[in-house]
């Protein structure tokens, strides 16, 4: 569904990706691991075009997307939760959820997803009409995710979504991504957070200085732990 | 000043054309408010908008003898067209730049579309400043001991219904989502499916637009249409927007008006001379106190 | 090495620009600076000024030139932009003076920018210790009161601001029926320079040689387009007397208030700046009655082959009086040339310009294209018989002649 | 001749002005507040001229020294300003500073040779600033035989002794500093100066060099009034470093040079000259982005140069500076 050949990316003099490839399959869900720095990142933000690769290309759907405005990559329905939640912080709740639905026109199915967003996580109906910015972060989570569910994405980008969350939201936030998996969307996770990846994830990317260091099966890597102490230090 | 029976008298009805004046300085500043809080930077040709809307007032109303409303959209389209050559050069080719490249290079457009405009009406009319039309400039409400000018009114009144408008445009519109977005930040905006670029064309289209209004009603209650008005609107809104909270556009309004009634009172209170030091001092002082203007709550409080 | 190469790169123009100077006389043209702001928001006065300037010299080069050491010569005009910017002016002037050698500098409009150009002249005349620049400079405008006495080489025709004021004075008081005025009012440009030095130093004096004491003072700004406040207390002070220390572009929007608010002083009297079809145009009925002085009334007699011409070259019912001074200014130039006894050759050129001054310095009764005879002041400013004007029915009429008395009273 | 020589003069003032911006630039503080330092060097130091006789070199200093303490004043509350606020700030100081020196009058009575019998001459010659009609008789030049052409020659040595405090700055552990302060204002207290200290510096080190320039701009001009210390002023000096480029001190000198002389060499276009200044601006800005010099043009430069002196290329690992400094909006 979605495939990078040889990616590379540089910011002015400093080369942040040395040519990455990957793949992910419809319906999977796809973990890119690695420590702080690695371009995990770097990568997420190539794919959604906010960053031009300088060589390699990348597929999403059958077509090439070298040179696409990010706003036609997320019409396509590749959606990108950015790092950070990057929340519409002086919207309400509410706002937010419909932004996320901004490309699309259909009025009746924008409605009936909210419904299924709002039951989906109750807190966000609760919190309707509140700022964005006064969520505690769990919320905020919530509403990334949902916000990005309201865009019916084909294939959803998740950026460290257990980034400053407790324990115990940790959890839930890894439950939830394998529920969406069982709906039917493909997920593309990054996360610093190895071992909960790689517990609902299908398949595995780590990198390390802008470089695919290994890719595996989930499960195989999750048993390898002299090969993940190696690459990801403690993490 | 004098303690006398007609000081809180005039002391009110200063208030009240400060006010009034002030609402001219507030759709000057709206302009300048939505680019600041969309794209960060200082439009300094912005007040050319307002030259060339009232320009193009001076021409329908004045030259063609078009009827009030039709010559009051002229100065809107005109507005509009040139912010969209603004956005075309001054901003689009160099976006990725520094902050400061597209302010200095809208100052070059400034600076040549001041001097262009000037030959215009030099070669139109041999003159600079030339009658701008407004059957109403006699024209008075009477309340009491209080006096209201009816082109005040006027003035305030389309700047009323043109901000309605812009706030149903903001808060009620697929566009006002995608501006809402931009203004939250670009790259977010992207990630939601807008297209930044277009939608910050639509900014300076409805910047344009306040600025076309704002010329043609400066001409309107000054009586007179001159090329320079667009040097005088730069550096009034600038400063009304930065007093409301820059980038924020009820900031823009309230700045308007509290420049409006600053700069009044304080010639009737203290002083002609130092009138304009003391509205800059006051500035410069809000400035160090309250960075976010007086409207903004956060410095990222933009629309 | 940026600067040292823009260095030489400066002097190998400069070496160009001053190519040897060829002999003036010998070219058959005397040469005249000549500096005004061509561009920028000052052209609207400049392009007037040279209007006037040109169909003089063409004039005078039509009818064979000027009698130079027993032979005829062109006027050669050496024609400069100074944007109205006191920086672009000083180097001009020093590039007239200097590089293009000539015997007399005419210009500029603007004050400030004259007083920065004149600061550059020899301040005491005959001092060797003063090497300041010894140039004739005269100014057809400058009207803000003092300028030309900032040096003995620096002059006017525009006429003494103050007599003006002190005569217009009179005047009103005496078609008030000699009574003395119970409230006079002032109201002052205070941000421009030329109605600030005409409120300090002409009205104030005025003022205070007849021990009047105004009622009240306001001030405004030359952009203001509100002028409620300064209105207000005008009316509070009920004034039979305005001053209106001011230009017409404040004067209109004042004006425009005052009728709003039903302000209507016996007599208001204003300074040159009123002087302008603008107020006309922009202030229609408001501004009717206001009394000001002119050197010259377009639609004087005198004037009316100029006039024909100034409208034909710019489709204006109208001529600013400036244009007037410009041309006459010219003719006076013609005269002092004629009558200083020069060379005017490359080696006499300092004893030239030094004998053009002190033919100007001592103009006495020099009759000008009007038919009026003009004496130089020692301040540098000719005295000249002043008209005053006052607008009436649409139209500016003659308020007070010299030589007819009240008209439009 | 004299006419170059003044023109030289004015470029070299504008150079100092613009470098008076990018003092302060450097450390990422985009001053607009110029002007007023400008008026403050100015008036303070022909006052002491004029008034009280000085000799020039202690009374620029002292205006310099007046620049820097308003400077000072101006610097320390503004400092937490960010960005473009602080540079709003700067702007509405300029208006404070061109308001009251529109206003003041001190000085004394001066002598000369004026009939005071005319009524012009009620108007006595007057010394120092007198309010909106302004501050005459800055006559020092002419006083002291200083000619057009000497008076260009101390400026152009002047603007070298500058060039030469800015060369070795750019090239000190300071210059560095600065620079990490407009990069990374964390990074910058690894040198061990707090970066308020350093912003301060830079700017109160900007307005003295302001100040120096208005010295030397009232002296050539003999005559300065509050009003032509304005908005349209300081943004043309601000317009200078970011045409030149902000990112070296070369910058700042070329954009003063072209733009005071490009009005100059555009007298044949008469009266399109101002159109041809605007859009000479407008397409800078639109084709160099980073200013007409960068900071590569003139490592390169170093380099061929070097090269051509020792005859061997001694391009070494590259030089730990700033990363180039157009951060990418947002």
């Amino acid at each position: 569904m979605l495939e990078l050949r040889d990616v590379q990316v540089s910011y002015g003099e400093v080369r942040a990706l040395r040519g990455i490839s990957l793949k992910v399959e419809e319906g999977q869900i796809v973990t890119l691991i690695g420590a702080n720095g690695a371009g995990k990142s770097t990568t997420l933000r190539t794919i959604s075009g906010l960053l031009k690769p300088t060589s390699g290309s990348i597929h999403f759907d059958g077509k090439e997307l070298n040179g696409t405005e990010p706003h036609e990559i997320t019409r396509s329905g590749l959606i990108h939760v950015p790092e950070g939640r990057m929340l519409l912080e002086n919207m309400t709740v509410r706002e937010n959820l419909l932004a996320g639905a901004y490309c699309r026109s259909d009025k009746d199915a924008i409605q009936s997803d909210l419904g299924d967003v709002e039951t989906r996580f109750p807190i966000l109906a609760e919190r309707n009409a509140q700022k964005a910015r006064t969520l505690s972060g769990g919320e905020r989570q919530m509403l990334a995710i949902g916000r990005a569910l309201m865009s019916r994405p084909k294939l959803l980008m998740l950026d460290e979504p257990s980034l400053g969350l407790a324990p115990k939201l940790v959890e839930e936030m890894f439950e939830s991504v394998s529920t969406l998996k069982s709906e039917g969307t493909t997920i593309l996770l990054v996360e610093q957070n190895a071992y909960g990846a790689l517990a609902v994830a299908d398949y595995a990317y780590v990198l390390r200085v802008g470089e695919v260091v290994v890719e595996k099966d989930a499960r195989s890597l999750l048993t390898d732990k002299s090969l993940l102490d190696a690459y990801l230090g403690e993490a | 000043m004098q303690f006398d029976e007609f000081f809180f008298i005039d002391l009110i009805q200063t208030g009240i054309d400060g006010a009034m004046l002030g609402s001219v300085y507030a759709l000057m500043a709206i302009g300048f408010a939505l680019i600041w809080g969309l794209l960060g930077i200082l439009n300094l040709a912005h007040g050319q908008t307002v030259a060339f809307g009232m320009f193009a007032g001076l021409v329908s109303a004045g030259h063609l003898k078009l009827p009030i409303p039709i010559s009051f959209a002229c100065a809107v389209v005109t507005g509009v067209l040139v912010a969209l050559l603004v956005e075309r050069i001054c901003y689009r080719p160099i976006r990725r730049a520094h902050e400061l490249v597209p302010m200095i290079a809208t100052l070059g457009f400034w600076i040549t579309t001041e001097e262009i405009l000037q030959k215009i009406y030099f070669h139109m009319y041999f003159k600079d400043f030339m009658p701008f039309p407004n059957p109403f400039t006699m024209t008075r409400f009477t309340f009491g001991e209080f006096v209201i000018r009816f082109d005040y009114v006027v003035t305030m009144s389309v700047a009323v219904v043109l901000v309605a408008a812009l706030y149903f445009v903001i808060y009620r519109s697929r566009l006002g989502m995608a501006l809402r977005m931009v203004a939250a930040g670009h790259d977010i905006a992207h990630l939601m499916g807008v297209n930044v670029l277009k939608t910050l064309r639509s900014a300076f289209m409805i910047a344009g637009a306040f600025g076309g209004a704002a010329g043609y009603l400066l001409g309107y209650v000054a009586n007179m249409a001159n090329p320079y008005a667009g040097s005088m609107a730069t550096v009034k809104g600038l400063f009304t927007m930065i007093l409301g909270g820059a980038g924020s556009i009820p900031g823009a309004i309230v700045g308007g008006i509290v420049l409006g009634f600053t700069e009044l009172e304080s010639a009737y209170l203290f002083s002609f001379a130092y009138r304009d030091a003391i509205a800059m001092g006051l500035l410069f002082l809000l400035l160090v106190f309250r960075p976010q203007g007086l409207f903004g709550t956060r410095v990222e409080d933009k629309i | 090495m940026k600067h040292v190469k823009t260095l030489t790169f400066a002097a190998g123009v400069s070496a160009l620009l001053a190519a040897p100077a060829m002999a003036f006389q010998d070219e058959g043209t005397v040469r005249l600076g000549s500096t005004e702001p061509l561009t920028g928001p000052g052209a609207v006065y400049g392009q007037p000024t040279i209007i006037g300037k040109k169909i003089a010299i063409e004039e005078i080069n039509a009818a064979g030139g000027i009698m130079i050491d027993g032979k005829k010569v062109k006027l050669d005009l050496f024609s400069e932009d100074d944007q109205a910017k006191p920086d672009q002016g000083v180097s001009i002037f020093r590039k007239l003076e200097s590089s293009d050698d000539v015997l007399a500098i005419t210009g500029t409009i603007y004050s400030r920018v004259s007083e920065t150009m004149w600061g550059l002249l020899q301040k005491k005349l005959d001092d060797p210790n003063d090497t300041g620049l010894q140039v004739p400079a005269m100014s057809f405008l400058s009207m803000k009161a003092g300028v030309a006495s900032i040096s003995p080489w620096a002059f006017r025709n525009a006429g003494v601001e103050c007599d003006q004021h002190e005569q217009l004075i009179d005047l009103v008081q005496e078609a008030n029926g000699g009574a003395e005025f119970q409230s006079v009012v002032a109201a002052l440009e205070s941000n421009e320079a030329h109605s600030a030095a005409a409120w300090r130093v002409c009205y104030q004096g005025s003022l205070k040689k007849r021990n009047w004491d105004t009622k009240e003072y306001v001030e405004w700004f030359e952009q203001d387009t509100d002028f409620s406040v300064q209105v207000r207390r005008i009316r509070r002070a009920k004034p039979d007397l305005f001053i209106l220390s001011s230009h017409y572009q404040a004067n209109v929007g004042a004006m425009l208030e005052m009728a709003r608010q039903g302000v209507t002083p016996k007599y208001m009297i204003s300074h040159i700046g009123a002087d302008a079809v603008e107020m006309i145009d922009l202030g229609g009925k408001a501004v009717e009655g206001v009394v000001f002085p002119s050197t010259a009334f377009f639609a004087d007699p005198g004037v009316k082959s100029l006039l024909d011409e100034y409208s034909k070259r710019t489709g204006e019912w109208y001529m600013p009086a400036f244009t007037y001074l410009a041309y006459e200014g010219m003719y006076l130039m013609k005269h002092v040339f004629e009558t200083a006894g020069i060379k005017n050759q490359p080696d006499t050129l300092a004893e030239d310009r030094r004998k053009v001054r002190d033919a100007l310095a001592s103009l006495k009764d020099w009759p000008n294209p009007m038919g009026l005879k003009l004496t130089m002041g020692a301040t540098g400013d000719i005295s000249r018989p002043y008209v005053y004007v006052t607008i009436k029915d649409g139209t500016f009429k003659l308020w007070w002649h010299p030589t007819k008395g009240y008209m439009n009273p | 001749m004299a006419y170059w020589y003044t023109v030289i003069s004015l470029m070299c003032i504008n150079t100092i002005l613009a470098w008076s911006v990018y003092s302060s630039f450097m450390t990422g503080t985009v001053s607009l507040g110029q002007a007023g330092f400008f008026a403050i060097g100015a008036f303070a130091s022909a006052s002491l001229t004029a008034i009280y006789g000085w000799h020039i070199v202690p009374a620029t200093m002292m205006g310099a020294v007046a620049a820097a303490i308003v400077g000072l004043a101006i610097a320390i509350p503004t400092l937490r300003l960010k960005g473009l606020y602080l540079t709003i700030a700067t702007v509405a100081f300029v208006e404070v500073i061109r308001v009251v020196f529109h206003n003041i009058k001190y000085g004394r009575d001066g002598e000369f040779a004026i009939d005071a019998s005319s009524a012009d001459a009620r108007q006595m010659p007057w010394i120092g600033p007198d309010g909106p009609l302004g501050f005459r008789h800055i006559i020092y030049l002419t006083e002291h035989h200083i000619t057009p052409g000497e008076y260009a020659m101390w400026l152009v040595l002047l603007v070298i002794a500058f060039g030469v405090y800015f060369w070795v700055l750019e090239r000190s552990r300071l210059g560095f500093a600065m620079r990490a302060v407009e990069e990374d204002e964390i990074a910058a207290q690894g040198v061990g100066l707090s970066h308020n200290f350093l912003k301060v510096f830079a700017f109160a080190i900007g307005a003295a060099i302001a100040g120096v320039a208005g010295s030397l701009y009232a002296h050539l001009l003999t005559f300065i009034t509050g009003d032509d210390f304005n908005i349209p002023l300081t943004v043309m000096m601000l317009a200078y470093v970011v045409i030149g480029g902000g990112q070296t001190f070369w910058g700042p000198i070329l954009g003063a040079l072209i733009f005071t002389l490009l009005p100059e060499i555009a007298r044949e276009t008469k009266e399109f000259r101002l159109e041809l200044f605007g859009i000479a601006m407008l397409a800078t800005m639109v084709f160099r982005q980073h200013g007409l010099i960068t900071r590569d043009m003139v490592r390169r430069a170093e380099t061929r140069i070097k090269t051509a002196f020792t005859g061997r290329n001694t391009i070494g690992p590259d030089e730990p500076g700033a990363p180039a400094p157009n951060p990418t909006k947002k």
